[in-house]
């Protein structure tokens, strides 16, 4: 198991090389002028290019290509253009909010999207799962930030029960952050009305990044369930009197998340990626808005540095689902 | 019973989080009541660049700077007046050439230190040095060597060439604590340190920030400063959206919001406890046109586009804007309300239009504008709607500032129609009169291809002269000149738009960088 | 020993056609699938007459009328007017073109991206194969929104830029599938090419094994077509969309934002084009996954 | 007991497709009595998985739909019975093994868990299944359903039964496997044990010692066991009684011996005589051509007819009824009569 870890540690290196230098070549290949635009309106030709200078971006771009690479080994993301503040330290602050979102809305779609899924195969091709394909399919199709924006419409401004955005009142002093995140942290410190005020703020973007993998699980899971209740072993435990209820908690259930992990997973990496527009209508501080700005003013080190890091905490929500695979299905376990 | 309440508010919290119906609660209320301190929140869409008073730029970094640093000579009233801030009381040359400026002696540091004249001259010797931020305001009138401490409390000002605005101006050179910079120069000015470390003299020090979200600003406990409203503390709290920050305005979670949309203002109109401020500034809009290359080089389809322009247009669309009349800013100095300008009358633009050798139209201009920017936008879609009467259309391209910037380099590269916004950050003609129209600054996006020897040599006589009743004569001339020379089609002055909780106490205007605001006089 | 012959013998054109039938029937079948077509219908109609049946053709063009700015929606303005007092409905209609197009040649493009990576990748095999698929794997751990939007972002605004932006982003599916396909289709096709000696490599490719692979991707691309609407909308709700005064939905929905919410109606009806656009590609591509592409179901 | 263990009488199942319904039980007749060892052979797809099947209630209704008959349990009919009726029959009165050891555990629990399960259920109808009393906790009774398990593993053969309990599924071979689901069909103790293909997808070995497992299961423990097989030699060598299916008709049973010692239906003949080729994994019977027939609008008369070397034309006038054509010896044909048996001259 720990051999198993470890060579897919080791895989991650040409991934990191990989990512850098599509990221690069992007960066760098593409027309714009990032340096003209983070040295200001009223800046000469002289103070770009010595803005140029300073950032190295006048060599060659091998030259910057292997300046970063050699940052990276000492967790040196650069530093970026714009706020000329390092990468690495940006992004450890916006990323643990980023993390706090996408887990919530994981949270929220397997805990509904799962027994859901059950539940519709079970009652498989009576109205209620006719129902629930159809409103499946259209949570798919919503558009994210089209639904945050109807939530926002509804709960924040016309029944004005939950905050429009942000992660606290800012009045509220964050708790010593131990976990990043503020649910946790509020928890740690004791205190529940900053807590409170976390959830509220939570809630909305939450939900809306919750539906379509919500979707998404519940018709994998519905899918494999039909699939695994047609398994031999499934008429076997019928056959053998074990009642309808055990045979679908129990042995049904299991193996059918077990194949459903797989989308978890996938998704859990998508979602990373895909926060960018939820976080842009809910003010939300994470990696998204943080790119978003960054791409915006073409401040390529930063871009670079949360495709990064969001490719490698993609590779890794797949590991640990590999080896969750392997907790619930033992037969590929170690393997 | 403590614990039994906060119970009730988690729970009520886990309510909200399953989106289960919960009763509207009096959430910001609470939240105000809960801090117990007096603490002004505003919000705005501009993230602060960095802390050094001498790199930043944006209305953002000039609220930061206001707040934590101290200049000579501040402004305040309306019309706005220099009034004294570090100097206490200064003195000017009969020709203009030399200032001196007296500092008042209770004035010291967060550090505790006085600020003396050495902080003065090293202040303005960095500025200049680094030439970043807003020192291109003195550049070319204020030299190194022309600043020097006559003594710890007095410094003195050789100008390079006499200028008009030069009290204007001060107000945005801010003094940094030499001994503090020095202590921690590095190899670049002290600019790495400055830039997420402060070294002021103002009423407020940062407490906490976070980058992109709200940058805490507490009350100096012995401020230096003379009077003073009761505010323990100030956030800037970055809010995108414009919509956003009305509604939290609205809601209470905000005291004043700086960048609304007269849109905001007018869903704000009858929102209970929100007072409206809508007055004018001297921030011009305008469209620029390519007076050197492609068919605008023809001053007569200039004159056609200007009457063509549906001015009512651009005025609906802005909301709470006055139409220019030429290319001052009304009420400004000079400012002739009367002069003849270009209003739309389409029997007049054919009238020019017939003048061209392409009566017909038939062909395409190309109009940019910064991408982002919903003002451009609707000003572009609204050119395209006229241009449609003179048979000409308009090809609309969305640029980003710097590529926008890259444009003006040459009448070649330049588009048709350009628009842009121009602030005044000090209140004189000059300001506007010079930066957009003088042929030195050809090149630039204030003023990239226009140039008329006859107006570059009123500005310049304007700049220097400095009797008010010979100046109004002379920017007289200038803006008749100008428009006749229709390089511009002068568009509007918007109004400064800003929200306020009417908890908000000792507000007074002023139309400079209002949206900077100074929170030492307010109280709550 | 009795492991028999399980269905009836036919010859096999009949029983090509027969199967043809019986998708055909399966797909009449399933209601959601009918719904989604006759959905589809709709907004191919619109991508195509939207901007003609306009009820303000003007205002698709870039007209503006600021005495009008505003309106609640009415009988002359279903969905209200703008900011400009252009009629919204017209520009969602027109929209419409604009972004089932752009979905259009985003899935286009990525798939024939996807098509000769993936082939080239499963034909000649070895160290192609190996450089082509790492290549493909790497580009699908890279967040794609984010690599649309840095690409759109440098390449500027414009409905081009914007296509090949996500194109760049979503050949990735595209070349695995081919790929895989392809693999399996050689193994196949090499014994017959093999008793026909002299076969040309191109021509067994594009002879024998491209047209098994067409199923799969035109399942895929129909599947595909709802997602890239919604990203070509994300990246428009961003700002780098298209250039004005072309309407597209997403660059509709963007602006709304700042009316919320007392001039709702700007959001409602780009956000509900969008959201039945969608609807209505993926309700279709299920049931044409599900009647072309059985073995892919889940 | 009087009665017969199991008797089915004239049960006609049909099956909706996209083609339409298919007649795919037209009219089955067995009688199975405690200590017989019934073998159902036929091809794939005459209806011998579906009778096994019938029998438990596992046929999903719909598509599929029982038209008449009845199927008596002890007299009781299983068709009529309310579903949680027949629930408490499963496992407890009535085991059921299925071809195919790799599929028919469930691998992501230890093979114990599932035999306690298995136990467990059937206790819950019958608190004389565990060693232990009916009102003991639930601890207890898992406890006891443990130690059942252990035995059982031990009796179907298993070495180191007890400490086998706590393997995964894929830790076992194919053969252990299939012991393990004997164990699991009859740890519940029932009375009829039906066998669909239990030996098919094991080697000839192996397959040997599961058949005489079940042998000696018949033997200790006097019950009745269905064997549904498409491989006539292991009727032979484990049957008692025979009955041979052709789409959804029984065309011939009887004692094994009277059977295959004198096929009188044309169908068991050519089974006879496919016998060396019996591995043969595609292709039809030898000596008979076309296929089985399309059950949606199956052939007039009797089924095979179309296949028949020795049809006439009253063959497809009506469905034969079977007539005796030896001790307890029936078959389905119209060219059979009395003991004279049918043949090709």
């Amino acid at each position: 198991m720990l051999y198993f870890i470890l060579r897919r540690i080791v895989l991650l290196v040409p991934v990191v090389i990989g990512l850098t230098v599509i990221m690069f070549a992007i960066a760098r290949l593409l027309p714009g002028d990032p340096v003209a635009l983070a040295a200001g309106p009223n800046a000469t030709q002289g103070e770009i290019e010595a803005l140029a200078h300073e950032f190295g971006l006048d060599r060659p771009v091998w030259t910057q290509y292997f300046t970063y690479v050699g940052g990276l080994l000492h967790g040196d993301l650069g530093t970026s253009l714009l706020t000329r503040r390092p990468v690495a330290a940006d992004i450890a602050a916006y990323l643990p909010a980023t993390l706090e979102l996408v887990i919530a809305a994981m949270l929220i779609a397997v805990a509904i999207g799962i027994p859901l899924g059950l539940a519709t195969a079970v009652w498989r091709n009576r109205w209620p799962d006719y129902l629930s394909q159809v409103v499946a399919i259209g949570a798919i199709s919503m558009p994210r930030f089209f639904l945050g924006l109807l939530l926002q419409l509804c709960f924040a401004m016309w029944l004005m029960w939950l905050p429009l955005g942000g992660r606290l009142p800012i009045i509220v002093i964050p708790p010593p952050s131990v976990t990043g995140f503020l649910t946790i942290d509020t928890l740690i410190a004791g205190d529940m009305h900053a807590f409170s005020m976390a959830m509220r703020h939570l809630a909305m973007p939450a939900i809306a990044m919750s539906l379509s993998p919500l979707a998404t699980i519940m018709r994998m899971m519905r899918a494999s369930t039909i699939e695994v209740m047609n398994q031999d072993y499934v008429t076997t435990a019928r056959a053998l009197g074990l009642p309808r209820g055990k045979i679908i908690l129990k042995y049904v259930a299991r193996n059918a998340i077990s194949a459903t992990l797989t989308v978890i997973g996938l998704y859990f990496g998508w979602l990373l990626g895909g926060t960018v527009l939820v976080e842009t209508v809910f003010d939300w501080p994470g990696l998204g808005l943080y790119a978003t700005k960054a791409i915006i003013s073409q401040d390529m080190m930063p871009v670079i540095g949360v495709a990064l890091v969001i490719g490698l905490l993609f590779v890794a929500a797949n590991l640990v689902i590999d080896l969750l695979y392997g907790v619930i299905n033992p037969k590929v376990r170690y393997s | 019973m403590t614990t039994s309440t906060q119970f009730t508010i988690s729970r009520r919290g886990l309510l909200a989080m399953a989106g289960a119906g919960l009763a509207a609660t009096s959430f910001p209320n609470r939240l105000f009541a809960q801090s117990g301190s007096n603490i002004l929140i505003i919000a705005s869409g501009q993230d602060i660049p960095n802390f050094d008073p001498h790199t930043a730029t944006g209305y953002s970094a000039s609220f930061f700077m206001r707040n934590i640093y101290d200049p000579l000579v501040r402004v305040a009233g309306n019309p706005p007046e220099p009034v004294p801030a570090l100097a206490e009381s200064w003195t000017m040359s009969a020709d203009g050439l030399t200032y001196t400026f007296k500092l008042n002696a209770g004035a010291k540091f967060h550090s505790g230190n006085p600020v003396t004249a050495d902080d003065v001259v090293y202040s303005f010797g960095r500025a200049l040095a680094l030439a970043k931020g807003n020192s291109w305001m003195i550049r070319g009138i204020v030299t190194p060597e022309g600043v020097t401490a006559v003594d710890a409390g007095t410094v003195e000002f050789k100008l390079a060439t006499p200028f008009a605005a030069f009290l204007q101006v001060l107000p945005w050179i801010f003094v940094v604590e030499k001994s503090a910079v020095e202590a921690n120069l590095g190899a670049d000015q002290g600019e790495g340190w400055l830039m997420t470390n402060t070294a002021g003299s103002g009423p407020f020090q940062v407490v906490r920030f976070e980058v992109g979200t709200l940058y805490h600003l507490a009350r100096v406990a012995d401020a230096w400063q003379p009077g003073g409203g009761n505010l323990d503390g100030v956030i800037w709290q970055i809010v995108r959206e414009t919509a956003t920050q009305r509604l939290m305005l609205q809601r209470g979670e905000a005291h004043i919001a700086v960048d609304l949309t007269s849109e905001d203002m007018d869903a704000l109109k009858d929102a209970p406890g929100v007072v409206r401020v809508i007055e004018p500034e001297y921030r011009t809009f305008s469209i620029k046109m390519n007076t050197e290359k492609g068919p605008l080089a023809d001053v007569n389809l200039r004159k056609a586009i200007s009457y063509v322009t549906n001015y009512q247009s651009i005025l609906d669309a802005a909301g709470y804007a006055d139409l220019m009349t030429g290319p001052l800013p009304n009420g400004i100095l000079g400012f002739n309300p009367d002069l003849e300008v270009y209003r739309t009358d389409l029997e007049k633009a054919k009238e020019y239009m017939a003048k061209t050798d392409k009566p017909e139209g038939g062909f395409t201009l190309k109009m940019v504008h910064v991408s982002g920017l919903e003002q451009q936008r609707r000003w572009a879609l609204i050119m395209l709607d006229s241009l449609k009467q003179l048979n000409i259309d308009l090809e609309i391209q969305p640029l980003k500032w710097p590529d926008m910037v890259a444009a003006c380099q040459s009448p070649e590269t330049f588009p048709d129609l350009f628009p842009v916004y121009q602030t005044a950050n000090y209140g004189d003609p000059d300001n506007i009169a010079f930066a957009a129209y003088h042929s030195s600054r050809n090149g630039g996006w204030q003023n990239a291809v226009y140039h008329n020897p006859e107006v570059d040599a009123l500005i310049e006589a304007g700049r220097a002269e400095i009797d008010p009743a010979k100046r109004v004569e002379i920017y007289g001339e200038f803006q008749k000149k100008v428009v006749a020379d229709a390089p511009d089609i002068f568009g509007l002055l918007e109004r400064r738009k800003l929200g306020m909780r009417d908890s908000v106490k000792d507000y007074h205007f002023t139309p400079v960088a209002s949206n900077a605001i100074e929170a030492w006089p307010l109280s709550l | 020993m009795t492991e028999t012959v399980q269905t009836p013998q036919t010859e096999p054109a009949r029983q090509g056609n027969d199967r043809m039938r019986r998708a055909f029937f399966r797909f009449r079948q399933s209601t959601l699938s009918m719904v989604g077509a006759g959905m589809v219908a709709v907004v191919l109609f619109f991508t195509v007459f939207g901007t003609m049946l306009a009820p303000y053709p003007d205002h698709v063009a870039g007209g503006v009328e600021t005495a009008a700015r505003f309106q609640p929606p009415s009988a002359g303005h279903p969905f209200g007017t703008n900011e400009l007092g252009q009629d919204v409905l017209s520009l969602v209609m027109a929209g419409t073109t604009v972004s089932v197009l752009a979905g259009f040649g985003v899935v286009l493009i990525g798939s024939v991206i996807g098509t000769l990576v993936g082939s080239v990748a499963g034909f000649v095999g070895g160290w192609a194969d190996e450089v082509l698929m790492r290549l493909t794997d790497l580009t699908l751990t890279i967040p794609s929104l984010i690599l649309a939007m840095a690409i759109a972002a440098a390449l500027g605004p414009g409905f081009a830029n914007m296509v090949i932006a996500i194109s760049l982003s979503w050949w990735p599916g595209y070349a695995r599938l081919v790929r895989g396909e392809v693999l399996a289709a050689r193994e196949e096709v090499y014994v017959t090419a093999a008793r026909a000696i002299g076969a040309n490599p191109a021509r067994i490719l594009f002879r024998h094994i491209l047209p098994n692979v067409v199923s799969p991707i035109i399942v895929k691309m129909s599947l595909d077509m709802g997602f890239a609407i919604l990203t070509v909308a994300g990246l428009g709700f961003i700002g780098i969309g298209v250039r004005p005064p072309t309407p597209e939905w997403g660059t509709l929905l963007s602006l709304s934002r700042s009316y919320m919410p007392d001039y709702w109606w700007t959001a409602m009806a780009p956000g509900m084009a969008m959201f039945l656009a969608v609807f209505g590609f993926n309700l279709l591509g299920d049931g044409l996954r599900d009647i072309l592409d059985p073995k892919a179901r889940r | 007991m009087a009665g017969p263990l199991l008797r089915i009488r004239d049960l006609h199942l049909t099956m909706t497709s996209f083609d339409g319904a298919a007649h795919v039980l037209n009219g089955i007749d067995l009688t199975v009595q405690r200590g017989e060892i019934w073998g159902l052979v036929g091809e794939s797809g005459c209806g011998k998985s579906l009778t096994g099947l019938s029998i438990s209630r596992l046929v999903p209704t719909p598509p599929a739909r029982y038209i008449r008959g009845e199927i008596r349990f002890e007299g009781r009919d299983l068709l009529q019975l309310p579903m949680r009726e027949v629930q408490t029959l499963r496992g407890k009165r009535i085991g059921m093994i299925f071809q195919d050891p790799t599929t028919n555990l469930n691998p992501a629990y230890r093979i114990g868990e599932q035999l306690v399960d298995v136990a467990l259920a059937a206790a819950s109808h019958d608190a004389s299944v565990l060693d232990c009393p009916a009102d003991a906790s639930r601890r207890e009774k898992r406890r006891a359903a443990r130690r059942l398990a252990g035995d059982m593993l031990d009796r179907v053969g298993i070495p180191n039964a007890k400490a086998r309990l706590d393997n995964y599924p894929h830790e076992f071979s194919g053969g252990m496997r299939q012991r393990v689901l004997i164990a699991m069909a009859l740890i519940g103790r029932p009375d009829l044990l039906i066998a669909d293909e239990p030996t098919t997808a094991l080697d000839v070995s192996v397959q040997a010692q599961i058949l005489k497992l079940l042998k000696g299961t018949v033997a200790d423990h006097d019950i009745g066991i269905i064997l549904i097989t498409h491989n006539l030699g292991v009727v032979a060598e484990t049957c008692s009684h025979v009955a041979v299916m052709y789409a959804g008709n029984i065309v011939e049973s009887g004692p094994v011996e009277e059977v295959i010692e004198r096929p009188a239906h044309p169908y068991t003949q050519a089974l006879m005589a496919a016998i060396p080729t019996k591995q043969s994994k595609r292709g039809t019977l030898k000596g008979l051509g076309g296929s089985v027939p399309n059950l949606v609008s199956p052939p007039p008369g009797c089924r095979f007819a179309p296949r028949c070397p020795l049809a006439v034309a009253e063959c497809t006038q009506a469905l034969p009824s079977a007539v005796e054509v030896g001790t307890a010896h029936h078959a389905a044909c119209i060219r059979v009569t009395g003991t004279e048996v049918a043949s090709d001259v």
